[in-house]
């Protein structure tokens, strides 16, 4: 059973990580990435590492994510700022 | 097992105190410079107490876990004397710091610049792969953070390359250790020296592959050393000596620690590479780097990016050195090491201090440096002379040796040093220039340049230490030579001190 | 075992300390280092041939022996050298140029060292340290900026020409495992016979330093620069005889060639590579006549003449007979007193007239006597006139070849020979005779000191001329230590046999008199009236018309102009060209190289991903 | 690559790149020992299989272990069975096999993990340091919902991380995820409340502290059991709250260090400064 689960995690954690690269929206790859983050999250756990999962839970998919999106909201800031 | 544990403080108190600065900036942002002067200090006189002392070799355990299970530092010859080095030339730039760093958030750099002292001799001081990955990783990002660094953009652009590329060269470690651990099921470094010839060879030759390019990023060999030029010009002078004088000496033991005592054996190599062994192809590697690094400094006309491919192609001359791999060349690298970061150290800090004085970084602005201030142009025709070997100061014993040896290996290695020396007339062109220009007298009286005693002390002692090399260049050189035999005899000095009842297969 | 002789080389260094910290004041600067030239002297003294010194230290793993001792070509060369350098730092005690006293006490330190080092590592050593001393001494002439650019250009060759030396000591080393030059000479000498190629090949990375350091033909074309942009009170001792260490270490390779199993003989009975060397020699001489006929710049002339004669002293100790080696040897010392004499008075005239061009002198004659009787002699002697001391050693050198049966480098330096009079003439008449332009109506003669010298070198140059066996017999045993057989040197006269029943010294005093005759002639009867330089061939007319500017009137402007008109094609011919183009070639490809480091984060990357990848495929293709 | 490269050029490139790393890593994992029918000792290093750091020293010591002729190990080690809540005084003694080699084996190294981090954080704050400039308001307020929802969420959310961390030495996680979940709520009290800063000395002390807390713990250790970052505290029995020593002091000090960092870093990154340079 798990093993196919495992299978459609990694086939997401592909596709998510083929729009993270080929997106033309800086956003959404970050979003996908976070996705990325959060299958290969479950993929820890399925291999038999929890302790690995959790953080790559918190960190991958939580933080980063957000930092990423903190950061693209001033790039976007300073780019209007040098427009203007 | 010789046991002397508090050796392990040489990173501790560093740690404690990096962890505790930002408590003394509550205090004062000054305070946190003076303590990071006192942290290097007792570093460094720690490390020159061991080394005169002679306790070494010792092994210190982390954690009560004996090698090969838990952590070790080793405190060899080696270790001790580079360890020695590093502290002393981060203690000399700490004290040039005191009156180069203001603005900005002066307490995370106090943090990162003890840090960055801290990561290098840890780097040194290790003796396990994957910890030395650990630290590399504290020398590097310290080293993107000061490199960003100061008021100017061009400072941001360096430190994103080296970002960029280093990041890429700390994966390819990362890899290759983790290849290297499938094999052996070990990280430590004497363990895997001892049973490198249980692995299984084509997948050795990938790990090997991957390591060495992880780690010729920091040791700056040609083809994964684009960033130098552009960092070391970007970043603030007292970075900039850090990072050639500092940052350069981790990296290149690390390379050789890897490629000496990890993937080699006594006097021959394991690792072989079709007719070739592996330190002949990083002999290709440091001649190219010599090569292009000359050559690209000659037409620069910036004295910062030229200082830059300078120590790019001193970095070569250094691994050229070591890839002999006989006693005298290590030996030569060694003493090479050491030379190149005394020397380009106190350039890179009379650069800052020039520039600070508004003689801008540009040769022509040098015209006539002797008038306006005798003491500068002194200490940069001394840095100026040992890079380019002249007797008298440092760099002639090192570059005779690393000469020397190349020629006793003989066979391709002569023409080796041969382009090497090709490339060293072309060195000798960019410095005379600068140094001719400094004693060539201008028409125009410009005002004398003041220079306070905060920066004046690290260049009267780094210009003093280099003379005094030169004229008894056995201050250093039999420290060098324990060392090099470290490197050159790994069973005998390394591998056995760690796990006294090792056989190698 | 002397310890003695380490001295020479330890006090040059304490006073070039001392001297350096005194730097700033500068007539206590020059009074140290006369001071410590003195000094020096005097240890000197007390030094004799076969002293010895041993001082061994532990450097590279081992312990290595810095050998000093003490041969008979080493003490003549020493002393010609420390003499000479008392006297110079004596008369530049007076001296305003810039020149460092620290710097030339560096160069002495290392002078005696090279001439004293049993050893390569030595050698090298003290070679190195005199290479950089000196290029710093280049620095600080008057034209600031051409300076500047001949103590780079001297720098480079010198380095180039370091390196390659370094080259052939370890190679040397690897060969034999000893760093002893008397070892390695005699294990090359004993290799000659089986391996002639690779012999000729180490030699020659020796020679190629030695010639660039003396100024031989391919490589000479540092010294004019550096020779007429270095500081006056420094150029002296640097044709004197920094010039004099290239042939030195040709010396002590040459007795290599004793040997002559390896090569066959080639014309006149010596091996081709000697013949070669000969035919070097003579043509630096011919085309260091030739370019110095055309200058302009004083100076630059005498360094041209500089070259020729150090032409002359290649050509003569590359025979290697015992009359050639004689001969060259001689004449160097006699290069050395006669160049030294004319630097030295020019030293006067260029800090009295403040130029060094010869179109704007002239004249100076009756305002600076003494200097103009120094100058006389020395050029009389440059040129070979018998009384004076530069006549013997050129008839010796053609002696040498006419032994040897080398017809056409007779025929070549008595060209030369005839050229240095012609650039000697000029540089006497332009300088000392014909008008007295009216701005140099205030200068004065040299001052007392600079009397004394010159009094002492006019009555060296005479005394060695017409007594030459004092400087002959040192000459003698140094060519018996070489393996030669000496000439026969008479008490005082010249070496018998060559002049058949003609006593030297006689035709020496007859010519003495007769000259001092002539001088008291021409001016008792001598009628003339002094006309204003401006007024003397423009009758009247306005020059502007024909195209003429005021410095055009000068006498000695364009001198030897059919002469350079004649020359003219062969001038398209540059030497100096190949060097700056091979370094124009290298600064192209820097900049070239330059462009990998684009700037640009992903390139760099590009370069990291294609390095593992070559690595990685070729460990596994291999 | 510079930019006019035609993009077909850099697709077959990269293609390239990859499919060496692939062929590599393929080769690599093939050649790799498999667990089953494969004398694993003789790949793994062989004394990481006795789990008993004493008695392999001991076997070490007696020279055996790297002879060619090896024997299997578990003939010779005695095997004695662990049992939860019973088996007291282990050489460990923590019930996470993970948290046990990664405080406890292999501390210098978390040291050196959480220094990386602390300077990742001081390079970031150093970067973005200035003079503050207030935030203007957002165009959008967040709905109360929101505001309400994430300080309640916060409240668990920080309680959860503190139970990570706590009980690093019994169940899955440890200090570094722990800090990160405390730090994940602190990002909720950002989006959720308009112009919310945290106490920025507050941060800083709590930061500097909790790091001497891991130092000093390594120091003691130093000076009282002869060697840096050593457990000087009994292991007590297996599965208790009150076992393994001082793994759960440096979890603390790690979980606090790591919140209280990445939330500096998320501040550092919202607030606005503007550049100032003496």
């Amino acid at each position: 059973m798990i093993i196919y689960v495992a299978t459609i995690v990694v086939i997401v954690i592909i596709i998510t990580s083929l729009i993270a690269v080929f997106s033309k929206k800086l956003l959404s790859s970050i979003i996908s990435m976070g996705l990325v983050s959060l299958g290969v999250s479950g993929l820890f756990f399925f291999l038999q590492a929890p302790d690995v999962a959790i953080t790559e839970a918190a960190i991958g998919a939580g933080l980063s994510t957000a930092i990423f999106v903190i950061a693209l909201k001033k790039v976007k800031k300073g780019e209007t700022k040098d427009e203007e | 097992m010789n046991i002397f544990n508090n050796a392990a403080l040489l990173i501790g108190i560093p740690l404690l105190f990096a962890f505790s600065i930002p408590l003394f900036g509550f205090i004062s942002k000054q305070l946190t410079k003076w303590v990071t002067i006192f942290v290097i200090g007792f570093n460094a006189t720690f490390s020159l107490y061991i080394l005169l002392a002679h306790k070494f070799p010792s092994v210190v355990v982390m954690g009560n876990w004996v090698p090969p299970f838990g952590e070790n530092l080793y405190v060899g010859p080696v270790a001790v004397f580079l360890v020695t080095v590093v502290s002393l030339i981060g203690l000399l730039i700490a004290i040039y710091n005191l009156w180069a760093i203001k603005g900005g958030d002066v307490t995370r750099f106090s943090v990162l610049f003890l840090m960055y002292i801290a990561g290098a001799s840890g780097i040194i001081l290790t003796g396990d792969i994957f910890n030395l990955f650990i630290f590399m990783e504290i020398t590097e990002i310290t080293s993107y953070a000061l490199a960003a660094y100061g008021p100017e953009r061009r400072a941001l652009g360096g430190a994103f390359k080296f970002l960029v590329v280093s990041s890429i060269g700390s994966t390819l470690y990362l890899l290759g250790v983790m290849l290297i651990y499938t094999q052996l099921g070990t990280l430590n470094i004497a363990e895997i020296a001892a049973r490198i010839g249980q692995t299984t060879p084509g997948l050795l030759t990938f790990a090997g592959v991957l390591l060495i390019s992880g780690l010729a990023v920091e040791a700056e060999l040609f083809p994964f050393n684009g960033w130098v030029p552009d960092t070391y010009t970007g970043a603030v002078n007292g970075v900039s000596a850090a990072l050639s004088g500092i940052g350069a000496i981790a990296g290149v033991y690390a390379l050789f620690r890897i490629v000496m005592t990890v993937l080699g054996k006594d006097g021959m190599y394991v690792l072989t590479y079709g007719k070739l062994d592996l330190m002949a192809v990083i002999a290709i590697l440091a001649t190219a780097t010599v090569v292009i690094g000359e050559l690209s400094a000659l037409t620069q006309k910036n004295v910062k990016k030229m200082l830059a491919y300078s120590s790019m192609a001193q970095m070569g001359l250094v691994a050229a050195g070591f890839s002999i791999g006989s006693t005298l060349g290590v030996y030569g690298g060694i003493f090479q090491l050491i030379n190149h970061s005394i020397a380009k150290s106190m350039l890179f800090l009379i650069v800052g201090v020039l520039v600070a004085a508004g003689v801008g970084e540009r040769i022509e602005n040098f015209k006539g440096l002797w008038k306006r201030s005798p003491f500068l142009s002194l200490a940069f025709t001394i840095g100026a002379f040992s890079m380019l070997g002249f007797p008298l100061f440092a760099g002639f014993w090192s570059k005779f040796a690393i000469v020397g040896a190349s020629i006793q290996r003989g066979g391709w290695y002569d023409f080796i040093i041969g382009l090497v020396l090709f490339a060293s007339v072309a060195e000798a062109f960019y410095y005379l220039r600068i140094v001719t220009y400094i004693f060539s007298s201008t028409e125009m009286e410009k005002p004398k340049i003041k220079v306070n005693l905060s920066p004046a002390i690290p260049i009267f002692i780094l210009a003093v230490a280099i003379v005094a090399i030169g004229v008894y260049p056995n201050l250093i050189g039999n420290f060098s030579m324990q060392s090099a035999g470290e490197f050159t005899h790994k069973m005998k000095d390394y591998v056995l001190n760690v796990i006294p009842t090792i056989t190698a297969h | 075992m002397n310890s003695n002789i380490i001295w020479l080389v330890v006090i040059p260094l304490i006073g070039a300390a001392v001297s350096a910290i005194v730097v700033r004041y500068k007539l206590l600067d020059r009074i140290v280092t006369f001071l410590t030239f003195a000094t020096t002297l005097f240890v000197l003294f007390s030094v004799h041939v076969g002293d010895s010194y041993l001082w061994s230290f532990k450097f590279l793993g081992t312990t290595l022996n810095l050998t000093f001792g003490v041969s008979h070509l080493s003490i003549f060369m020493l002393y010609i050298s420390v003499v000479f350098g008392t006297v110079l730092t004596f008369y530049s005690l007076i001296d305003r140029s810039k020149m460092k006293g620290f710097l030339l006490l560096l160069i002495l330190a290392a002078n005696n060292w090279i001439f004293m080092a049993n050893d390569m590592l030595g050698f090298f050593f003290a070679w190195e340290l005199m290479g950089w001393s000196s290029v710093l001494s280049v620095l600080g002439g008057r034209e600031t900026e051409n300076s500047r650019h001949s103590a780079l250009y001297y720098a480079m060759m010198s380095i180039a020409g370091s390196y390659s030396m370094l080259f052939g000591i370890f190679i040397l080393w690897r060969l034999t495992g000893t760093f002893s030059i008397a070892a390695n000479v005699s294990y090359l000498s004993s290799t000659l016979g089986m391996h002639p190629w690779w012999v000729l090949g180490i030699v020659s990375l020796f020679f190629v330093t030695f010639m660039i350091k003396s100024g031989i033909f391919p490589f000479h074309t540092w010294v004019p620069l550096a020779y007429a942009y270095s500081p006056d009170s420094f150029t002296p001792f640097l044709s004197g005889v920094m010039s004099k260490y290239g042939v030195y270490g040709m010396l002590l390779f040459l007795p290599i060639s004793l040997m002559e199993k390896g090569f066959p003989s080639a014309f006149g009975g010596i091996p081709w590579a000697n013949y070669t060397f000969v035919w070097i020699g003579v043509v630096t001489a011919v085309v260091g006549t030739i370019l110095a006929i055309f200058q302009d710049d004083v100076k630059k002339l005498l360094a041209y003449s500089s070259l020729s004669n150090l032409g002359y002293v290649v050509a003569a100790i590359a025979i290697f007979s015992p009359v050639g080696v004689t001969a060259g040897i001689y004449h160097a010392f006699n290069h050395l007193l006669f160049k030294g004499a004319l630097f030295i008075t020019l030293i006067a005239v260029i800090s009295r007239t403040g130029t060094s061009k010869m179109s704007e002198m002239g004249g100076l004659w009756k305002k600076m006597p003494i200097t103009f009787f120094t100058f006389f002699i020395g050029i009389a002697s440059a040129a070979g006139i018998p009384p004076f001391n530069g006549f013997g050693s050129k008839w010796m050198i053609y002696q040498a070849m006419i032994k040897q049966h080398l017809p056409f480098a007779i025929i070549l330096l008595f060209l030369a020979s005839t050229g240095a009079f012609m650039y000697l003439f000029k540089a006497f008449h332009s300088v000392f005779l014909g008008q007295l332009s009216h701005k140099y109506d205030n200068v004065k003669e040299v001052s007392v000191i600079g009397q004394i010298v010159e009094f002492f070198l006019m009555f060296a140059m005479i005394f060695f001329g017409v007594q030459p066996g004092y400087i002959l017999k040192p000459i003698g045993a140094i060519v018996s230590s070489m393996g030669l057989k000496p000439l026969p040197v008479m008490a005082n006269g010249y070496v018998t046999g060559m002049f058949s029943n003609v006593y030297v010294p006689l035709i020496g005093w007859s010519l003495a008199i007769s000259f001092i005759f002539g001088f008291i002639l021409f001016f008792v009867t001598a009628k003339h009236k002094y006309v204003p330089q401006e007024n003397n061939y423009t009758a009247g007319q306005n020059p502007q018309d024909w195209g003429l500017t005021p410095e055009t009137y000068q006498f000695s402007w364009n001198f030897y102009q059919p002469v350079e008109k004649l020359f003219a094609p062969f001038f398209k011919i540059k030497v100096d060209g190949f060097f700056r183009g091979v370094g124009d070639w290298t600064k192209a490809t820097g900049s070239a190289i330059k462009e990998i480091f684009v700037e640009n984060a992903q390139m760099y990357t590009f370069f990291a991903v294609v390095g593992l990848i070559i690595f990685v495929i070729a460990g596994w293709v291999a | 690559m510079k930019n006019d490269t035609p993009k077909v050029f850099k697709s077959i490139f990269a293609l390239f790149v990859v499919a060496i790393f692939m062929i590599g890593l393929f080769y690599a994992f093939v050649s790799m020992p498999k667990g089953w029918g494969v004398n694993v000792n003789n790949r793994v290093s062989r004394l990481y299989i006795l789990k008993n750091v004493r008695t392999a020293t001991r076997l070490l010591d007696s020279g055996k272990f790297f002879a060619k002729g090896m024997k299997p190990l578990r003939a010779e080690v005695p095997y004695k069975p662990i049992k939860f809540k019973k088996t007291a005084n282990l050489e460990d003694g923590a019930a996470n096999v993970v948290t046990s080699i990664v405080v406890d084996y292999r501390g210098f190294d978390t040291l050196g993990e959480v220094t990386v981090l602390f300077l990742a954080a001081s390079g970031v704050m150093m970067l973005l340091f200035g003079k503050r400039v207030k935030p203007k308001r957002k165009k959008t307020e967040p709905s109360l919902i929101m505001y309400v929802g994430t300080r309640i969420a916060f409240a668990v959310i920080f309680l959860f991380g503190i139970y990570i961390f706590v009980h690093g030495h019994l169940t899955p996680g440890g200090g570094f995820p722990g800090g990160a979940v405390i730090a994940s709520g602190i990002l909720g009290l950002f989006l959720g409340r308009n112009g919310y800063t945290p106490n920025h000395a507050g941060l800083k002390v709590f930061e500097s502290l909790s790091g001497i807390a891991f130092v000093i713990i390594g120091l003691i250790g130093l000076f009282s059991v002869k060697s840096f970052l050593a457990n000087f505290l009994p292991t007590g029995i297996i599965g208790n709250l009150y076992s393994a020593g001082f793994i759960s002091l440096i979890y603390i000090a790690i979980g606090m260090k790591v919140g209280s960092e990445l939330a500096a870093v998320v501040d550092s990154m919202i607030g606005d400064t503007k550049e100032e340079w003496s």
